[in-house]
C-alpha cells in the first residue's frame, strides 16, 4: 500500500460512503422524487472525492471537476423534476415500480 | 504462297461438299429440278476438275503435295494437306468417273421420289463423293480420316434411306456398327503412326512406320489391315454388305460397289510400302483376300437375290484386290479396282434399270426376259457380267483379274496354292456372273421392248463401253502406278483364260436344269454367308444386348448398378449410424434442447422486470462484482 | 482554432435550432440543426490525413476525433431525418445536435473533463429526446435512462476522482502505469469505477437494462442515436483509455466479462421477441458485448474497432429508419411481405438484419471476422465460447425477421392469421418521403460497399488507433 | 476490372431479373439477353487487354487481385487463361442460348432469369477465381440456382430430383471445403491463395489426401461412375434451359477443377491418384456408354453419353500428357455445345408433343426435315465424326492414351464404337420410322434454329478449324502440365 494522508482517506471513504448512500436510496425508495434526491446525494460523493484530491495535491483542477460535477447536478434535477411532473399525469409517481409498461 | 497447279486438288471436292451444304443444311426451299440440278452439278463438276489434273499427271508432274493448314499440338505439327500422286490421280479419276455416271443416273432413278427425300438423297451422296475423294487425295492421315468417317455416316443414311422400313434401319446401323469397329482400328493404327513419326504427312508416316521395332510395326500394320478389312466388308466382317443392299440401288452401286467398299484397298494400297516391312501382316492380307474372293464368289453364285448377289460379288472382287495387295502388287490391285469400280457400277445400274421395271422387286427371277422387255440394260447388264467374269482379251476384268492370278502364281509355293484358291473363286465368279444372264433369256410372251430416259442411259452404255476400252489400258495403268505388269507362264494364263468358259456352262446348266437351278434354290445355309451374322449374333450382340437389359433394370435387377452404390451405401450408413438415433435420444434431445431454450427465454426475459429500483439493483450488483474483483487484485 | 470546426459548427447549429425553436416554422429548426451537422461532418472530412495534434489543451485533434466526430455527426443527421416531428417536438433537432456536440467531445477527449462533459450532454440530449413525444412509454425509458444515467454519471465521476486522487492529475497520459502507480490500490478502484460508468453508457450487462426500454419506448430516432452514435462515441473513449492502459486485468477482465455476458444475454433475450425494436435493443446490447471482446483482446488489429462501427451504424439506422416508418413499436407480423411491397426499405433492412448476424456480402461479415480474429489471437477462449453461442442464436433471429420480410400475404387476406400485437390491421404505409429514401440508400450502398470492398475502408481505418 | 463484371454484371443482374417482370412483358428476358451481352464484351475486353504484369506464370491472360481483408488472408484474386477464357465464352454463350429456349416460360419468369444468370455468375466465378475461398463458395453457391431451376419448373417427380442433385453435390463438396480449410490452416500465414499452395510445399501424403478431397467434389460433378447417379434425373426433370446449363456448365466445372488444381497443388498426391483416375474413366466411359443403349428416355440416354464423354475427358485429365490434356481442353467445348443442342433438340420435342419416351417418338424426318438434320448434325457430334470438335478432342485423348497404356487407348476405343450403337438407337427413334401419335406437325421455328445455328456452328468450326481452340488452350495446358514433370 502506498501511503496517503488520513485526510485523503478519510474524504475517499466518505466520498465512496455517500456514493453508497444514494445507490441505496435509489434501489429502496419508491417515489420518483425520492430517487431524483438520491441521485443527487449519489452526486456528491465523486464532488466531495474531487475536491479532496485537488486539495491533496495542491491542483486547481479538483475544484474546477467539483463545479462541474455541480452543473450536472443542477441540470440534472431540473430535467428530472420536468419528467416528474409530466409523468405525474400519466403514472402514479409515487410508486416507481407501477411505472412498468416497458419490459421483458 | 506461289500458285500451283496442286491448289486445283482443292477444287475437287468442293462442288460435292457445296451441293451437300446446300441441299442438306441450306434452309431455302428449292424446287424438284433445282434438287436434281444442283445434286447433279456437285457430282460432275468434280470430274471435270479432277480430269485435267490427271492429263497433268500423265504429262509427268505426278508428285504433288497442297498443304491446306497446320497444328500444332505441342511438340507435333500437324500438317494437312492434299496430294497428287499417281494412285491418287488414277482412283481420283475413276472416282469422279463413277461418281457422276452413278448421280447422274438416279436422277432418273429417283424422279419419282418425294422432293425432300430427293433432296436427302442428293444431298448425302455429295456429302459421300465430297469425302470419297478427300480421302483419296489426302496427304495426311487426319483428312484421310476424315473421308474414311464421313463415307461410313454417309453409308448409314443412304441405306436408312427407306426410313420406315425397320429392315433399312436395321441395316444401316448393322453396316455402321461393322465399320465403326473397323474404323476404330484404323484410327488407332493411325495415331500410332502420328506418334512414331511426330508427323500426319503420309509421306513422313511411312517411313516412320518402316523405322520403328517389328512388334510395333506389325501391331500397326495389322490395325491398318483390319480398318481395310471392315471397310471392304472381308471376312470376317462381310456380314453388313448383303444387308447394305436396302438403300437404293444406285446407292449400291456407287458406295457399296464401286467406291466406298474397295477403299479397304485403296487404304492398303496407300501404306504398301509400309506394308511390305510386315511380311507377316502381308501374309495374312493374301490369305483374307483369298478366302474371301472363294467365299464371296461362292455365296453369290447361291443368291436369289440380284442386288445380294452383286454384293457377294463385290466381296469377292475386292477379295482379289487385297489377295494382290497380299502378294506384293498394289498397283496390280489398283487397276483391279479401276476396272471393278466400272464394271460393277455398270452392274448395278443396267440391274437397277431392269428389276425397277419389275416394281422394285430384286428377285433375279425378276429379269426374266428382260432381254426383250428392256434390251439396252440387258446388253449392258452383259458387257459388265462378261468383264466380271473376265471373258479374255476383249474384257478389261480379264487383264486385271490374270494379273492378281499372275502374281499369285508367281509367288511361290504358298502363292500356288492361293492361285489355285483364286482359279476356284474365278470360276464360281462366271457361275454366278452369267447366271442372271441367262435367266434373262428365259421369257416366251415378248413384251415391247422399252427403253429409259436420258439420264439413265448415258451413264450406262458410257460404262458398257469403258468396260471395253478399259482393257487395253490395264498394263499401262500397273506401269503408270509404278508397278510391272506379272507375265506368267503361258499354260497357266489359258487355264485363266479357261476359267470363265468352265462357269459359263456351269452357270448355264444351274439355270435351264430345274433340278439343279431348285437345289440352288434351297441351299439357305450358302446363301445366308456361313450364317456369320449368327455367330455374331450369338457372341456380341446377344450378350451386349443382356448386359445393357442387366445395367437397365430389365431384368428385374437395380437399374444402374454402380450409380446407385453410393445410394445404397449412404442408406446402410442411414440404417446403421442415424437410425437408432433418430426417434430416440438425439432428436428427442434437439428438440428438448429448443423447447428448453424458448423456456428459458421465456424466463430470462423476466430479468427484465421494468422496474427502475430493480435496474438499479442490477446496476448496483455490476459495480460491486467489478469492485470486488478491483479490491481482489490488489491481494498480493 | 480550425480542429475546433467541427464543434464549432455542432455548437452554432444547436444554438441556432434551440433559438428557432419556439416562433420559428419546425422545419427552420431542422434546417439549422441539419446544416450544423453537414458542416461539422464535412469539415471533419476534410480533416483526415492532416497530422494529429491537440484541438485545445484538453481536447485531442487525432484521426480517432475526427471518425468519432463525423460518425456522430452523420448518425444525428440521419437521425434527424425521420425524427417524427410531433407537435411539442420543435426542440428535437436542436437536441439532436447538442447529442452531437457531446459525441464529437467525447471522441476527441484525452482529459476528465471532455470526457465527463462529453458523456453528460449526449446523455441529457438523449433523455429530452426520449421524452419528446410526452406518451407514456417515451416519459417512461426517459425516467429510467435518467435514473440509471444519473447513477452511471455518479459511477464515472467516482473512478475519474479516484484516478485523480491518485496522480494528481486529470490528463489521461498522466494516468499511464508508472512506477508509482502499479498495484496503487486507488488508481485499482477508480479503473472499477470508470469501467461501471463506461458500461452504462456502452449498455453492457449488467448495466443494458435501459437499452431495450428506451428501443421500445423511445421514438425511433433517439433510439438510432442512442444506439448508434452514442455508443460509437463511447467505443471510443474506450479505445482511448485501453491506450493509456488502466490497471489490468481490471480493465481487461471486466471489459472480457462484462462483453461475454451481453453477448450471452442480449442474444438470449432477443431470442424470440416479437416487437422489431425490441429486438433491436437487445441486439444492441450484444453487439456492444461484441465490441468490449474486441477490445479486451487488446489492439491487435487497430481497424478492428472502427469497422465494427462502421458497420454496425448504418445497420442499426437503417432498421430503425423503416421501423419508424411502420408505425410505433412495429411488431414482427407487420414485416409480412414488406420486401415485395417497398422493394427499398425491404431491402435495405434485409441487408441491415444479415449484416446484424454476420453474414457475407455486407459489412457485418467482414466486422464479424475481425471479431473471431481478434478473441481468437488473443486466444480468450471464453470470449470465443461466448460469440459462437451468440452468433448462433443471432443467426437464429436475424433470420426470423428476414424471412418474415419475404413472406407473402396470404390471398384474401388482408391482417395476418393471429394477430399479435394489436387486433388492428398492420399499417401499411404509402411510399416513403425523399429523405428517408436516400437515408436507407445511402445505408444500403455503405453496407454492401463495406461488405464487397472493404479493403479501402479497412486501410483508412488502421491508421486510426494510436 | 472486366473480369470482375463477368461474375458481377449476371449475380447484379440476377437482382435486376427478379424485379424486371414489373417493367413490362418480356423485360427479364431481354434484360438477361443485354447482360450477358454486355459480359461477352468484357470477356473480348479481358482476353484482348494487356497480359497481367504480376501474374504468376505466362498464361495467365488477364488478372484480378484485389485485397479484401489483408489482415485475414481474404483476397478477391481471379485470373483467366485460356481454357478459363473459353469456358467462360461458352457459359455466357450458352446463357444467352438458354434465355431464348426458354421464351415460354411464364411461372415466376422474374426468379427462372434470376436462376439462369446466378448459375452462370457461380460458374464464371468457379472458371475465374484462383482464391479458393472464393472458388469454393462460388462452387457451393452453384448448386442453389440449379436447385431452384429442376424443382421449381422441372418436370415429373422434379422435387425429389432437385434435392437428389443438391445432396450428391452438397455431400461431395465438403471434399473441396475441408481441403481448401485444412490447407488454409497449414498455410505460413491464413490466405486462400492458390498460387501461395502452389509455393508452399504440401507434403506428399497431405497432397493424397488433400487430392481425394477435392477430387470427390469433381468427381460428382463431372460426374464419374460411381458417383453421377444424380445426373440422368436431374437431366430428365429439369426444364430445357436447365438442361443445358447442367450439361454445359455445372459438369464442366468439374472437369475444370480437375483440369487446374491437381497439378498445379499437388503434384505428388496426382502421381499417386493418376492410375485411379484413368481406371475410373476407363471404366466410365464404357459404363456410360453401354447404359445409353438401354435408356428410353431420350434425355437420360443423353445424359448417359454425357457420362461416357466426360469419362473421356477424365482419362484425359488424369492421363497426364500433353495430347491428353489438349484433347481434355478440347472435348470439353465440344462436349458443351453438342450435348447443350441435342438437349435443346429434345426438349423442342417435348414442348409439341410432351413426350421423350423413344418408343413413342419417330418419323421426325418425314414430317420436319429441319429438326431432323439438326438432329443429324448432332448425332454426328456425339459419335466424335471427324470434323468435330468432339472427334478431335477423342482423339487427341486417344492419342495421349497410347502414350501412357494402349489397353486404355482400347478401352476409349471401344467406347467409340458403343456410340454408334446409342447414337443410331436415338436417330431411329426420333427422326427415323414412321411418324408416330406423337407425330410433329411444327417445324423448328427461327427462335430453336438460332441457338441450334450458333452451337453448330461452333462445333464444326472448332472441328474444321481447330487451330482457334488450340492456340487458346496450349499456354494452359503447358503450364498444368510444367508441375507434374517428374525431375
Amino acid at each position: 500500500m502506498i501511503d496517503l494522508p488520513f485526510f485523503l482517506v478519510a474524504s475517499l471513504v466518505l466520498a465512496v460512503g455517500l456514493f453508497a448512500v444514494g445507490l441505496f436510496g435509489l434501489m429502496l425508495r419508491r417515489g420518483i422524487l425520492f430517487q431524483i434526491i438520491a441521485l443527487e446525494i449519489m452526486l456528491t460523493g465523486p464532488a466531495l472525492a474531487f475536491v479532496a484530491a485537488g486539495a491533496h495535491h495542491g491542483d486547481p483542477g479538483g475544484q474546477g471537476m467539483f463545479v462541474f460535477v455541480l452543473v450536472l447536478a443542477a441540470s440534472e434535477v431540473a430535467l428530472g423534476l420536468a419528467l416528474y411532473l409530466r409523468l405525474g399525469r400519466l403514472a402514479d409517481v409515487a410508486d416507481s415500480d407501477s411505472v412498468r409498461t416497458l419490459r421483458h | 504462297m506461289s500458285l500451283s497447279p496442286f491448289l486445283a486438288l482443292l477444287l475437287v471436292p468442293m462442288p460435292a461438299m457445296g451441293a451437300f451444304l446446300l441441299l442438306g443444311l441450306g434452309p431455302a426451299h428449292l424446287e424438284r429440278r433445282a434438287v436434281q440440278t444442283v445434286g447433279m452439278l456437285g457430282a460432275v463438276a468434280p470430274m471435270a476438275v479432277m480430269l485435267p489434273l490427271g492429263a497433268y499427271c500423265l504429262a509427268g508432274v505426278c508428285d504433288g503435295v497442297q498443304p491446306i493448314f497446320d497444328l500444332t499440338v505441342g511438340d507435333a505439327v500437324v500438317a494437312l494437306a492434299l496430294k497428287l500422286d499417281p494412285l491418287s490421280a488414277l482412283v481420283g479419276v475413276t472416282v469422279t468417273a463413277i461418281g457422276a455416271c452413278v448421280i447422274t443416273y438416279s436422277v432418273d432413278y429417283m424422279a419419282k421420289a418425294e422432293v425432300p427425300d430427293q433432296r436427302r438423297y442428293f444431298a448425302l451422296m455429295n456429302l459421300f463423293l465430297a469425302s470419297m475423294l478427300c480421302m483419296v487425295l489426302a496427304g495426311d492421315s487426319i483428312v484421310l480420316f476424315l473421308g474414311w468417317e464421313l463415307m461410313g455416316l454417309c453409308s448409314f443414311f443412304l441405306i436408312a434411306y427407306h426410313v420406315t422400313s425397320a429392315r433399312a434401319i436395321a441395316a444401316g446401323r448393322k453396316a455402321f456398327l461393322i465399320t465403326r469397329v473397323a474404323d476404330a482400328l484404323l484410327l488407332a493404327g493411325l495415331l500410332l503412326l502420328f506418334l512414331e513419326a511426330g508427323s500426319v504427312r503420309l509421306d513422313a508416316l511411312i517411313p516412320a512406320g518402316i523405322a520403328t521395332d517389328e512388334v510395333r510395326r506389325g501391331l500397326i500394320a495389322a490395325l491398318l489391315l483390319g480398318g481395310a478389312l471392315g471397310k471392304s466388308a472381308q471376312i470376317p466382317f462381310h456380314t453388313w454388305l448383303p444387308s447394305a443392299m436396302a438403300g437404293p440401288t444406285p446407292v449400291s452401286a456407287l458406295l457399296h460397289s464401286a467406291t466406298m467398299v474397295a477403299a479397304g484397298a485403296f487404304l492398303l494400297a496407300r501404306f504398301a510400302p509400309f506394308l511390305q516391312a510386315a511380311p507377316l501382316v502381308m501374309a495374312a492380307t493374301a490369305v483374307f483376300g483369298a478366302a474371301t474372293a472363294l467365299f464371296g464368289a461362292v455365296s453369290a453364285v447361291f443368291q436369289k437375290d440380284i442386288k445380294r448377289l452383286l454384293a457377294y460379288s463385290s466381296i469377292s472382287q475386292i477379295g482379289f484386290m487385297l489377295l494382290a495387295i497380299g502378294l506384293g502388287a498394289p498397283e496390280v490391285a489398283i487397276a483391279h479396282f479401276v476396272v471393278h469400280a466400272i464394271f460393277k457400277s455398270l452392274l448395278f445400274l443396267s440391274a437397277g434399270d431392269m428389276t425397277q421395271m419389275a416394281r422394285g422387286t430384286t428377285d433375279i427371277s425378276a429379269m426374266r426376259g428382260a432381254l426383250w422387255a428392256r434390251p439396252l440394260a440387258y446388253l449392258a447388264f452383259v458387257a459388265g457380267a462378261a468383264s466380271l467374269a473376265g471373258i479374255p482379251v476383249i474384257t478389261a476384268g480379264w487383264f486385271s483379274k490374270e494379273a492378281i492370278l499372275a502374281a499369285a502364281w508367281l509367288a511361290g509355293p504358298f502363292g500356288v496354292l492361293l492361285w489355285l484358291v483364286a482359279m476356284a473363286a474365278a470360276v464360281m465368279t462366271a457361275v454366278y456372273a452369267f447366271r442372271p444372264v441367262f435367266v434373262g433369256l428365259t421369257r416366251i410372251d415378248r413384251p415391247r421392248p422399252t427403253v429409259g430416259g436420258l439420264f439413265t442411259n448415258v451413264p450406262v452404255v458410257a460404262l458398257a463401253i469403258a468396260t471395253f476400252a478399259v482393257a487395253p489400258l490395264v498394263e499401262p495403268m500397273v506401269a503408270f502406278l509404278g508397278g510391272v505388269p506379272p507375265h506368267p507362264p503361258r499354260a497357266v494364263e489359258l487355264l485363266g483364260a479357261a476359267a470363265p468358259f468352265l462357269g459359263m456352262v456351269m452357270a448355264a446348266a444351274l439355270t435351264f436344269v430345274p433340278r439343279l437351278s431348285m437345289r440352288v434354290s434351297r441351299a439357305r445355309r450358302l446363301r445366308s454367308g456361313i450364317r456369320i451374322d449368327g455367330i455374331y449374333q450369338v457372341t456380341f450382340v446377344q450378350p451386349f444386348v443382356g448386359l445393357v437389359r442387366w445395367l437397365t433394370g430389365q431384368k428385374g435387377g437395380i437399374a444402374d448398378p454402380v450409380g446407385t452404390l453410393p445410394i445404397l451405401g449412404a442408406e446402410r450408413l442411414t440404417a446403421a449410424v442415424v437410425r437408432p438415433f433418430a426417434h430416440d435420444p438425439l432428436d428427442r434431445g434437439w428438440s428438448r434442447f429448443s423447447a428448453g431454450l424458448v423456456r428459458g427465454w421465456a424466463a430470462g426475459r423476466r430479468l427484465q422486470t421494468g422496474r427502475a429500483r430493480d435496474y438499479a439493483l442490477a446496476l448496483a450488483f455490476g459495480l460491486a462484482l467489478i469492485l470486488l474483483i478491483a479490491w481482489g487484485t490488489t491481494w498480493r | 482554432m480550425m480542429a475546433l470546426g467541427p464543434l464549432i459548427a455542432l455548437g452554432l447549429g444547436a444554438l441556432a435550432a434551440m433559438l428557432l425553436a419556439p416562433k420559428a416554422p419546425p422545419a427552420a429548426a431542422r434546417w439549422a440543426a441539419g446544416l450544423g451537422m453537414a458542416a461539422a461532418a464535412a469539415l471533419a472530412l476534410t480533416r483526415f490525413g492532416l497530422p494529429a495534434g491537440m484541438a485545445a489543451p484538453i481536447l485531442a485533434d487525432d484521426e480517432l476525433a475526427r471518425f468519432g466526430t463525423l460518425l456522430a455527426s452523420l448518425s444525428g443527421l440521419a437521425a434527424l431525418v425521420y425524427l417524427r416531428p410531433a407537435p411539442p417536438a420543435k426542440e428535437g433537432p436542436a437536441l439532436i445536435a447538442l447529442a452531437a456536440l457531446g459525441g464529437a467531445l467525447l471522441s476527441g477527449a484525452v482529459h476528465a473533463a471532455p470526457l465527463f462533459i462529453g458523456l453528460e450532454l449526449v446523455t441529457l440530449s438523449l433523455i429530452a429526446l426520449f421524452v419528446l413525444p410526452l406518451t407514456r412509454p417515451a416519459l417512461e425509458a426517459g425516467y429510467k435512462l435518467l435514473i440509471m444515467g444519473g447513477a452511471g454519471a455518479a459511477a464515472l465521476l467516482m473512478g475519474l476522482a479516484l484516478a485523480y486522487a491518485a496522480t494528481g492529475v486529470l490528463d489521461f497520459a498522466g494516468w499511464m502505469p508508472g512506477p508509482g502507480l502499479r498495484g496503487n490500490p486507488v488508481m485499482i478502484l477508480a479503473a472499477g469505477f470508470l469501467l461501471a460508468g463506461l458500461a452504462f453508457k456502452f449498455a453492457l450487462v449488467p448495466f443494458h437494462m435501459w437499452a431495450p426500454d428506451a428501443f421500445e419506448g423511445a421514438p425511433a430516432a433517439a433510439a438510432a442515436f442512442a444506439g448508434a452514435a452514442s455508443k460509437a462515441v463511447v467505443a471510443i473513449a474506450l479505445v482511448r483509455l485501453t491506450a493509456v492502459g488502466l490497471p489490468e486485468p481490471v480493465w481487461s477482465g471486466g471489459l472480457a466479462l462484462l462483453g461475454a455476458a451481453s453477448i450471452l444475454l442480449g442474444n438470449f433475450l432477443a431470442l424470440r421477441q416479437e416487437s422489431l425494436t425490441r429486438m433491436l435493443g437487445y441486439s444492441s446490447v450484444a453487439h456492444s458485448g461484441y465490441i468490449a471482446v474486441i477490445l479486451a483482446s487488446g489492439l491487435a488489429a487497430p481497424e478492428a474497432v472502427p469497422f465494427y462501427l462502421l458497420a454496425y451504424a448504418p445497420a442499426l439506422l437503417a432498421a430503425l429508419c423503416v421501423a419508424a416508418h411502420l408505425g410505433a413499436d412495429p411488431g414482427i407480423e407487420d414485416l409480412r411481405g414488406l420486401a415485395w411491397e417497398r422493394p427499398l426499405a425491404g431491402g435495405v433492412l434485409t441487408l441491415a438484419l444479415i449484416s446484424l448476424a454476420g453474414l457475407p456480402a455486407v459489412g457485418g461479415f467482414i466486422a464479424k471476422i475481425y471479431l473471431f480474429v481478434a478473441i481468437l489471437s488473443a486466444g480468450a477462449w471464453l470470449s470465443v465460447a461466448a460469440a459462437v453461442i451468440g452468433s448462433a442464436l443471432g443467426l437464429y433471429y436475424y433470420l426470423r425477421f428476414v424471412v418474415m420480410l419475404f413472406r407473402r400475404i396470404p390471398p384474401g387476406q388482408d391482417a395476418p392469421l393471429y394477430p399479435v400485437h394489436a387486433p388492428a390491421p398492420p399499417v401499411r404505409t404509402a411510399a416513403l418521403p425523399v429523405p428517408d429514401t436516400a437515408v436507407l440508400a445511402a445505408a444500403g450502398l455503405l453496407l454492401l460497399a463495406t461488405g464487397l470492398y472493404p479493403g479501402p475502408f479497412a486501410e483508412a481505418l488502421s491508421v486510426l488507433t494510436p | 476490372m472486366a473480369l470482375t463484371a463477368l461474375i458481377v454484371l449476371p449475380l447484379l443482374g440476377g437482382v435486376a431479373a427478379l424485379l424486371a417482370p414489373r417493367l413490362g412483358r418480356d423485360a427479364e428476358r431481354w434484360l438477361s439477353i443485354g447482360l450477358l451481352a454486355v459480359a461477352l464484351i468484357a470477356l473480348v475486353v479481358a482476353w484482348t487487354g494487356a497480359p497481367p504484369e504480376d501474374a504468376p506464370g505466362e498464361q495467365w491472360l488477364a488478372m484480378v487481385r484485389y485485397q479484401y481483408a489483408p489482415a485475414l488472408g481474404l483476397q478477391f484474386l481471379l485470373a483467366m487463361d485460356g481454357l478459363s477464357a473459353a469456358l467462360v465464352a461458352v457459359s455466357l454463350v450458352l446463357g444467352i442460348i438458354s434465355v431464348i429456349v426458354s421464351w415460354n416460360i411464364r411461372k415466376d419468369s422474374g426468379l427462372f432469369h434470376a436462376c439462369l444468370l446466378w448459375t452462370v455468375a457461380a460458374s464464371n466465378g468457379v472458371f475465374l477465381s484462383m482464391d479458393l475461398l472464393f472458388f469454393a463458395f462460388f462452387w457451393e453457391l452453384m448448386l442453389v440456382p440449379s436447385f431452384l431451376l429442376i424443382s421449381i419448373w422441372g418436370h415429373g417427380d422434379r422435387e425429389a430430383v432437385a434435392l437428389k442433385f443438391l445432396v450428391f453435390n452438397a455431400v461431395a463438396g465438403l471434399g473441396l471445403l475441408a481441403g481448401v480449410f485444412w490447407m488454409a490452416a497449414t498455410a505460413p500465414e491464413i490466405t486462400f491463395d492458390a498460387f501461395v499452395f502452389a509455393e508452399m510445399g504440401i507434403p506428399p501424403v497431405a497432397q493424397v489426401w488433400l487430392l481425394l478431397g477435392f477430387a470427390l467434389a469433381f468427381l460428382t460433378k463431372l460426374p464419374a461412375p460411381p458417383l453421377h447417379a444424380w445426373l440422368p434425373d436431374a437431366h430428365t426433370m429439369a426444364p430445357t434451359a436447365g438442361s443445358i446449363l447442367l450439361a454445359g456448365l455445372l459438369l464442366k466445372t468439374g472437369a475444370y477443377g480437375l483440369f487446374r488444381f491437381p497439378g498445379m497443388l499437388f503434384p505428388d498426391g496426382f502421381h499417386v491418384l493418376a492410375p485411379f483416375g484413368l481406371a475410373l474413366g476407363a471404366f466410365g466411359t464404357i459404363y456410360g456408354a453401354v447404359l445409353a443403349c438401354g435408356q428410353t428416355d431420350a434425355k437420360r440416354l443423353v445424359a448417359y453419353t454425357s457420362v461416357a464423354h466426360m469419362s473421356i475427358v477424365l482419362m484425359g485429365l488424369a492421363g497426364g500428357v500433353h495430347f491428353a490434356m489438349m484433347g481434355a481442353g478440347v472435348e470439353m467445348i465440344a462436349h458443351a455445345f453438342s450435348a447443350s443442342a441435342l438437349f435443346l433438340l429434345i426438349g423442342a420435342l417435348y414442348d409439341r408433343v410432351g413426350t421423350r419416351d423413344l418408343r413413342e417418338l419417330g418419323g421426325l424426318m418425314q414430317t420436319s426435315p429441319r429438326f431432323a438434320a439438326a438432329f443429324a448434325v448432332f448425332f454426328s457430334a456425339a459419335l466424335a465424326m471427324p470434323g468435330t470438335a468432339n472427334f478431335l478432342g477423342e482423339a487427341l485423348v486417344i492419342t495421349g492414351m497410347f502414350q501412357v497404356n494402349w489397353v486404355l487407348a482400347a478401352i476409349a476405343l471401344v467406347s467409340l464404337v458403343i456410340s454408334v450403337v446409342y447414337a443410331t438407337r436415338l436417330l431411329k427413334r426420333i427422326i427415323f420410322g414412321v411418324p408416330s401419335r406423337a407425330c410433329v406437325t411444327q417445324d423448328l421455328d427461327w427462335a430453336e434454329l438460332g441457338p441450334i445455328v450458333v452451337l453448330a456452328t461452333g462445333t464444326l468450326l472448332f472441328g474444321l478449324l481447330p487451330q482457334l481452340l488450340l492456340v487458346v488452350l496450349e499456354p494452359a495446358v503447358d503450364a498444368a502440365l510444367a508441375p507434374l514433370a517428374r525431375p
